[in-house]
């Protein structure tokens, strides 16, 4: 077997990178700089029942190791995405993962079927960050009772794997993990983005026009670190780590710390070449460290 | 096409007040760049790319020049760079200003500050195509003008600063009646100034280039979108921009 | 009166700022520096009912534009604090804010009476970060209701002015800080650090020997302001903010999202100077930006 | 006296595998530094200063030494400095081996790695002062040993390594007992070194210098702490160190 794949619930990965949702797009612009039959698997911008223009701008501002983003799921809707984006992926050798996103259970139930349609894609990404509108905006994802209720409806109508992606705006990550798990989760995705604010001072009003935005990038891994680590410790699942990695050392961080995969996100847009350059780099640093394969560093982290 | 590319620094020299001048040998961008382009510098250190403007390339000896301003953490570390150093840059990034013009059209130029540098380039080609260009370039104040003698060269060139210590005074929209007639202009500078000279010259066929804050530069993050008169309602600055037919986007 | 003045309760400051705690000892080490009285206030490091030893080491790891640490409230114990680290820094002209923890209620409680007999500190900041060994080791930051019970009795036994030092380990932070404006808090403090992990690749071990750290500096700043931001819109209280902190310009950031003061912590590792140097600079950065004092600009930034 | 200081680069080199020599100016830390003692480097883009030991001084010149290797990225950038360059740091830090030996005693000065440097500037001391001076210096390999000619100059002295590709096989503690008396001893290196000598050497009048990650390097932060037999039952590496007699701490 290849020292860098890796089996998880519905995909049989060559390696554990994927580029994380919402900084890939559907993978077009990068497949300019590299074969995208390199990756593990490719997440793809979340998809909503119907497009969305998503916020105004400014969108993106740029912090101390890390950014803020509102994108505000821009997208074109489940249908399109089906019908043009998932054969654009699906021309390459990879597992293609569908993120989630709705504002209403109902949405996400009628998103999550939509995909029962297509053979192409392998997994779902729950992505639980998503304020519910007829609960009065309350997060799915900072509250265990809609977390699971939500994580339920979809496994239910789904025939996928379902990774629910959990939210790091919380003060007990373990409660909303196990909240998930007892609902029927197949896998956890961990974490979004914390979110942040940062003021213009010319301007004196948040840079972002959204106000607030979600904070990704080398600053919050150590947050993801902690709470993959707690996670671990307490959930059987298995975890798609993410959260400011940028090199194939990150990655074996995350692993040993208890992920079973990766997504890279914000290094993306530093080096676009990112992904394939942590893949190539990535035997050599397993056996740096003493590990044969992927599969042998996963969860190797010495807590006591 | 697009490349991830390493320049080498040639030269690097202040130009006006805060305003850099720096000479980058690539063979990629030096060959394939056109007018509009721009390179999104990826600065150590930082998150996000710079996106800035081609101001000029010498094919012959592949050279790109690229013209900024200090503002902030990252041009202020560029501008640190010194020659010898290599940075690092996606490009050419975007889509440039269309330059098929019939020879003796007459077309108007107008930059506004640190939107100056890709009309340079963009009047160097023209004028090569036996274009008739007039360039009307806004800045501040006196000190912060910069290229004058370069776009005399190529094309009948209007100075304009905000306080008159330097050619006239007010903005380049006071001048646009003034300047004679033209068939097609090109515009880059702050919003309200393109925003000022769109609604002036609506009607004429105008090319106009955008800024936004940008996350990836290359057309996956969605960070950088304009409202536009199409089917997804929206098109991105830097990939599908950052230059526009003036009506296509709603700005 | 003078641009940078401010007056909180208790605290008639000459400037808005003071290093935060944990990060300046008793001042001793940087009164080599500079002269503490330049200082608007210190905020001296946490105080226990008894002396403590802390963590194992190491206590503290670098990280992206931040740092994780896990001293563990080492201190001499109250009684100790008292007589002989707040008779050195009364002898500068500055105020004295002492840093207050336990674990248990009555320890909170011990050690907040213990400041009465002293004339020389202006105000307490209650560390709310800490697990509640009674209820099981739940933290009373990241409860509302034992967060509003332990400022409750500790109101109720001291004279001074109380500062509820904010976790910001929580999901809905505008929650935790009216649970203790109704408990009668007569300020805020926030943030404090966010739990996070470093693993180290060759020993496979968390860096830190506690495992989890703080995490704190430049990294953490947008979520500070985030919640400062959220904070002030739905609480009266003043806001004593911190979090990342390195400039001038960051403190008009701070005071534009709704500060009235700014504690800096980390920064002062990577240059002892920072306080002063701020403190000199702000007038010139407050007038850049159109603001004849620190008054003036608080709670500045437009939301609409 | 602790002060922030700008030392200007004067010299670097690599002397050894990943191990740079860099030459600093200043004339503050070099009027008053003492072996033992270290710098608290600020790089840029870091949040916590590096501790690195002075290995030498020349006053005459104001001249400051570092030895250090490149493990991480602090050390990384630091070795990408170049000469007319400058850097800031604290120092000089903590507090160094006392110097109060006999002239005509014997000492023995055991490093192991990059606990050398601050051994070095001890020992030109104790050669001022006439003590008599025998040194063991551990390596991993060959290709790790520097400054082993400047310490022939001041003492007797014996190299190391772990494999034997250089000097005697083993470890520095294999030689204890093999160099002749000695009055007092001198130790600096990984702490397993630092155990292995100290229990070796217990009921000799020792000073053992010891490593710890730092927060402040000034003695606030409560980082860096030793257990120790007194009154408060720790000490401070940064500050009430980084060098302790034997017996006051425990390792
Ligand atoms: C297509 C395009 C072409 C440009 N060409 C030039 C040029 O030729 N010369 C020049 O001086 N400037 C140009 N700009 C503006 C230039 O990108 C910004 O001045 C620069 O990014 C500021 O970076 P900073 O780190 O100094 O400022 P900061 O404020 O510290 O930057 C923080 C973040 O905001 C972004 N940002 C700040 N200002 C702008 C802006 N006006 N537009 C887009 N992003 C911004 C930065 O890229 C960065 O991500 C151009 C912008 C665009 C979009
Ligand atoms: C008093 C003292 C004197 C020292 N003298 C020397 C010397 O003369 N030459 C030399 O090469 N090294 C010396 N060291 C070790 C040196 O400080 C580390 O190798 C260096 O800090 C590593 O930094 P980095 O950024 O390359 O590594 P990274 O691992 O990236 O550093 C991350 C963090 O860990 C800290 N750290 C990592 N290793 C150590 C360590 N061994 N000790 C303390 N902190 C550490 C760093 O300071 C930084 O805060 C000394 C350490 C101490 C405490
Ligand atoms: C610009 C941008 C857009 C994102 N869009 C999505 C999204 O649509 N769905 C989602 O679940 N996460 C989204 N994320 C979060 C990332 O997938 C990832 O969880 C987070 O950024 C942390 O990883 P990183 O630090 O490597 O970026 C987005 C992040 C960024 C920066
Ligand atoms: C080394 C260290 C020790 C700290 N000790 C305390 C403490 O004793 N009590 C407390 O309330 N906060 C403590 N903090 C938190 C800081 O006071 C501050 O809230 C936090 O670090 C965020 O500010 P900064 O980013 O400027 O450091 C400590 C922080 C650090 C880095
Ligand atoms: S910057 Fe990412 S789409 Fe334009
Ligand atoms: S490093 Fe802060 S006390 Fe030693």
């Amino acid at each position: 077997m290849n020292e860098l794949a890796v089996s998880l619930p519905g995909l049989k990965l060559k390696n554990p990178i994927m580029p994380a949702s919402g900084c890939f797009g559907f993978g077009h612009e990068y497949s300019n700089y590299y074969d995208l039959s390199e990756l593990g698997a490719v997440i793809m911008k979340a998809a909503t029942g119907n497009a969305r223009l998503g916020n105004p701008t400014p969108r993106v501002a740029e912090t101390a190791s890390g950014m803020l983003n509102a994108i505000g799921l821009q997208n074109p809707g489940v249908d399109k995405i089906i019908e043009y984006e998932v054969p654009f992926l699906a021309n390459f050798d990879t597992s293609i993962i569908a993120n989630i996103a709705g504002s209403t259970i109902e949405e996400y139930e009628m998103v999550a079927a939509a995909f029962n349609y297509t053979e192409d894609v392998h997994a779902l990404e729950l992505n639980i960050s998503c304020p519910n509108v007829k609960e009065g905006g309350i997060q799915f994802g900072t509250d265990p009772v809609m977390a699971a209720k939500v994580t339920e409806r979809v496994k239910r109508v789904s025939k996928l794997p379902v990774y629910v992606k959990l939210s790091p705006n919380v003060a007990d990550i373990v409660e909303m993990a196990k909240a998930v798990e007892a609902a029927g989760a197949d896998g956890l995705s961990m974490i979004n983005t914390l979110t942040g604010m940062q003021i213009h001072l010319p301007s004196k009003r948040p840079l972002i026009a959204n106000k607030t935005g979600g904070l990704s990038g080398p600053a919050i891994k150590p947050i993801a670190i902690r709470m993959i680590y707690e996670v671990k410790q307490n959930v059987d699942l298995p975890i798609i780590g993410m959260g400011g990695i940028c090199s194939a050392e990150d990655v074996l961080e995350f692993l040993l710390a208890g992920a079973s995969a990766v997504a890279v996100g914000t290094a993306n847009f530093g080096n676009p070449l990112v992904c394939k350059e942590i893949i190539d780099e990535l035997p050599d640093v397993l056996s740096r460290y003493g590990f044969a394969s992927v599969q042998e560093a996963m969860g190797k982290a010495v807590f006591v | 096409m697009i490349k991830k590319e390493k320049l080498q620094i040639i030269g690097t020299k202040q130009i006006a007040k805060d305003t850099i001048e720096m000479k980058l040998e690539n063979i990629h961008i030096s060959e394939t760049a056109v007018p509009g382009q721009f390179l999104h510098i990826l600065i150590e250190g930082h998150t996000l790319g710079r996106p800035i403007s081609i101001a000029d390339i010498d094919k012959e000896n592949h050279l790109v020049t690229i013209l900024f301003k200090v503002i902030g953490s990252g041009t202020k570390r560029l501008a640190a760079y010194s020659v010898g150093q290599q940075i690092n840059a996606l490009g050419p990034s975007g889509n440039g200003f269309p330059l098929r013009q019939e020879a003796k059209e007459t077309v108007l130029l107008i930059g506004g500050g640190i939107g100056v540098p890709p009309m340079y380039y963009l009047g160097k080609q023209l004028a090569a195509q036996n274009v008739n260009a007039i360039a009307i370039l806004g800045f501040q104040t006196a000190e912060n003008v910069f290229y004058e003698d370069k776009f005399k060269e190529i094309a009948e060139t209007y100075i304009v600063t905000d306080d008159g210590s330097y050619g006239n005074k007010g903005l380049v929209t006071d001048l646009l009646d003034k300047v004679g007639d033209f068939d097609c202009y090109y515009t880059c500078g702050p919003l309200p100034m393109i925003q000022a000279v769109t609604s002036k010259l609506s009607g004429k066929r105008g090319y106009i280039s955008l800024e936004e804050r940008m996350g990836c530069g290359v057309g996956a993050c969605l960070a950088c979108m304009i409202p536009a008169n199409n089917e997804s309602g929206y098109k991105k600055i830097c990939s599908d921009g950052p230059v526009f037919l003036a009506e296509e986007v709603t700005i």
